[in-house]
């Protein structure tokens, strides 16, 4: 069950204008990189987008941002972004705001064939607004639906050729909900290996998920707040 | 003496008990992790998906895969575990995070918090807060009392758009501890130099005062 | 001559296309594993939590860790993966399995199926069934024709308790092959040998005769 | 956080007559053996045990039924066992049999959370019967509530002293549900070792969910069919 591809440009071939993406990472951490750069060399437009967060300016989906590709993002935190704000301001952009928890639950919920699911998130607030309410044991829960996106595009840290995907540390966040989640689902990562060669115990994304993967390249791994501790003074030695 | 940023961190993990997981917020609720007492054995959950968040690292050994919710590079502690964020915040819905602190633009006698959004102000999104307010089974806001012009931040009700209800449990500002009860704000304990009258001043909504209220000692 | 059950394994085998996801269930739908043809790579779900099942280990490498929903030893195949109960029906809930094949101990020529109850007969359970016929996008029934007393268990309407309704595609019985349409069971193919006038006669349900009915080749 | 306790003896100690138990394992595959044994010394009764199978006569959950510990079973399948059909007839205990993707999914919705999921499962059969159903997109659904279990009994791997659990292949099945759906979870392991030697990437259940761990003893690992190919003939040497 060979799903590998050559590259991004092949893993994206058939993304059309209008479709509705989810993109994985948290901030720039764990987004797949490749990709977002050949949907921009693409040049697809009018995409929806389902992504914790829009990137910053000069990475990630600010890429596309800024080269108008993105009509309306699904997210939690759209960030320090001007681009993004100026867009948003204009009315060229739409954006949807939703609690962190029930955007990952949606993308679960589409991934584990369930219609909908419940939560607490927002009961009370304008997120509310319009939405059903429901009790269960005195405390109320919104209903909110599975997410339905054509395409998920994810970054993992190894991979194999039948789809099965292992991620790194924080950078797994989105990545394995949306992964189960498209229609298409579009892996890059960073080792592609043969099918066998990793331990099937430890597998996080199994490949029947999966639909497309490649070994990406010349990742850069931005960091967004880069937070240190003074190193401690080396001992002297006797 | 109104308490530093520090002092609201050190004084808010004196309510760490052994054994808790807890969730810290960005800015003050972040310092916690610097006071937790001694003896006192405590794990970090970042609801990016991490249980066993440790400090900073050290220069030269940033990892960009390994970040906070607040983005920032980080480590981890003997015994930690990744996972995705619907388990992530599956944890923190099924109630087994012990406590969550988190700041406040406002909360209401009633524990009603708004912390994601001014209207005219563009909107960056609630992130996990609204997420992490409606399920936590223990909410400590860390605020400051008032608000740059002075004004109460602790309301009879919140102005602002609400980002859950009937959550908050316990504040802690710059001025003083206060417990959310049935009745309203019950004021616990006192800065340093801090009077009940200047408490009862900047505090809007409704304050309760029994007794002899302590002086908070650092 | 009726298919053997080896035969009706055979027969559904030709229904598998490259790159399929199937779960096989217990019986004669275990037997199709044995006949996937040359050219076709197919992956085996088994419901307790494996995708990429292989065949039965030699004698002497059973691992009590390893077995498959019908609880037999088993080994896998490279590229597998494990996973928990609910991925495993999340994923057959999403419609990631491309083809289920089970039994029955009736079919309705709606396609509803019953294959977990016998009134007054101890009830063991419907296991993974109920969740498999009511998510699969392909189900295909392994039966045979007639029960033991002859009577027929392709029906109008099922009597036994149902597991799921309009829910089975195709039937690969003893005697024939077909498909369920909204009009009934449509004959597809005939068992080598056996007449069009003995199925009409052994289908209690609506049956569908258009044209020539093919005779299956082995 | 040290979660380690002795033995299955500590860490069932407080399990009480009538105690509603969640037991981890499919078949005898993955079952918690020493949790099951220590169950049966201390003869604790009226239990419900929500597991996907109960056992067969001598082993399992089917040592529980001999003593008639069990009160009621929730289950998926009941295979075979002949105690469990004569209490059963009897009307000495009582069997609720629940599809296994309702059963599994009722945990994972406990352990996040999520007071109730709809599922497909069972529509238009009696297990709808009494039930909420509801229409999403033309497909109707069945809405099933969280369990709500005072104790999860899990069979792990390994495990570390922080609590955090790894399963093995088929061994894991509805273990890492359970162990996330019980108000106190217990874990036997085949392995435990001191925090921090587990790869953190690689953990199934982290430690939050787990309360108390202990490293068993003696596993027997029944086999319930076993099933082998004849070993293909040594070639000759030249």
């Amino acid at each position: 069950m060979n799903k590998a591809v050559r590259d991004a440009g092949e893993a994206i071939r058939d993304i059309h204008d209008g479709a509705v993406l989810m993109l994985g990472g948290f901030g720039l951490c764990g987004i797949p990189e490749n990709c977002i750069a050949a949907l921009v060399k693409k040049g697809v437009k009018a995409l929806t987008c389902i992504s914790n967060n829009a990137g910053v300016d000069d990475f990630g989906i600010g890429l596309m941002l800024r080269q108008k590709q993105v009509r309306k993002m699904i997210s939690s935190y759209v960030g320090e972004n001007a681009e993004f704000e100026r867009q948003l301001l204009s009315g060229e952009l739409e954006v949807e705001l939703i609690p962190q928890g029930t955007l990952a639950t949606r993308c679960l919920a589409a991934g584990y064939g369930m219609p909908a699911i419940f939560t607490p998130a927002g009961v009370g607030t304008e997120i509310a607004d319009g939405k059903e309410i429901r009790n269960f044991n005195g405390k109320e829960y919104l209903l909110e639906y599975a997410f339905d996106a054509d395409y998920a595009i994810v970054k993992a840290w190894k991979g194999d050729t039948d789809g099965n995907l292992i991620y790194k540390e924080t950078a797994r966040n989105f990545n394995p909900l949306m992964a189960m989640a498209g229609k298409i689902t579009i892996a890059e990562v960073e080792e592609l290996v043969p099918a066998g060669e990793l331990d099937p115990n430890m597998i996080h994304t199994p490949g029947i998920y999966v639909h497309r993967i490649f070994q990406g390249k010349d990742y850069q791994k931005r960091i967004e707040q880069r937070t240190v501790n003074p190193r401690p003074l080396p001992l002297l030695a006797g | 003496m109104a308490l530093t940023k520090e002092q609201i961190a050190q004084r808010i993990a004196r309510e760490l008990r052994d054994g808790y997981y807890v969730n810290l917020g960005i800015g003050i609720p972040t310092l916690v992790a610097n006071y937790i007492p001694e003896g006192i054995n405590v794990v970090l959950q970042s609801e990016n998906g991490l249980l066993g968040m440790g400090p900073f690292p050290f220069e030269g050994e940033e990892d960009p895969d390994l970040i906070n919710a607040g983005k920032q590079t980080i480590t981890t502690v003997p015994g930690s575990a990744f996972f995705d964020s619907a388990m992530s915040f599956g944890m923190i819905r099924a109630g087994k995070v012990d406590l969550t602190v988190l700041g406040a633009m406002e909360v209401s006698e009633n524990g009603d918090i708004a912390n994601w959004k001014i209207p005219g102000k563009m909107v960056k999104g609630m992130g996990g807060a609204m997420d992490l307010v409606a399920s936590a089974r223990n909410i400590i806001v860390a605020m400051m009392h008032t608000n740059p012009k002075g004004e109460s931040k602790l309301l009879p009700q919140c102005a602002l758009p609400l980002t859950g209800v009937k959550c908050v449990k316990k504040i802690v500002s710059d001025l003083a501890v206060l417990d959310i009860t049935p009745q309203g704000f019950k004021l616990i304990e006192r800065a340093p130099g801090i009077s009940v009258e200047e408490i009862k001043a900047k505090t809007a909504g409704k304050l309760i005062v029994e007794g002899e209220i302590p002086e908070m000692q650092f």
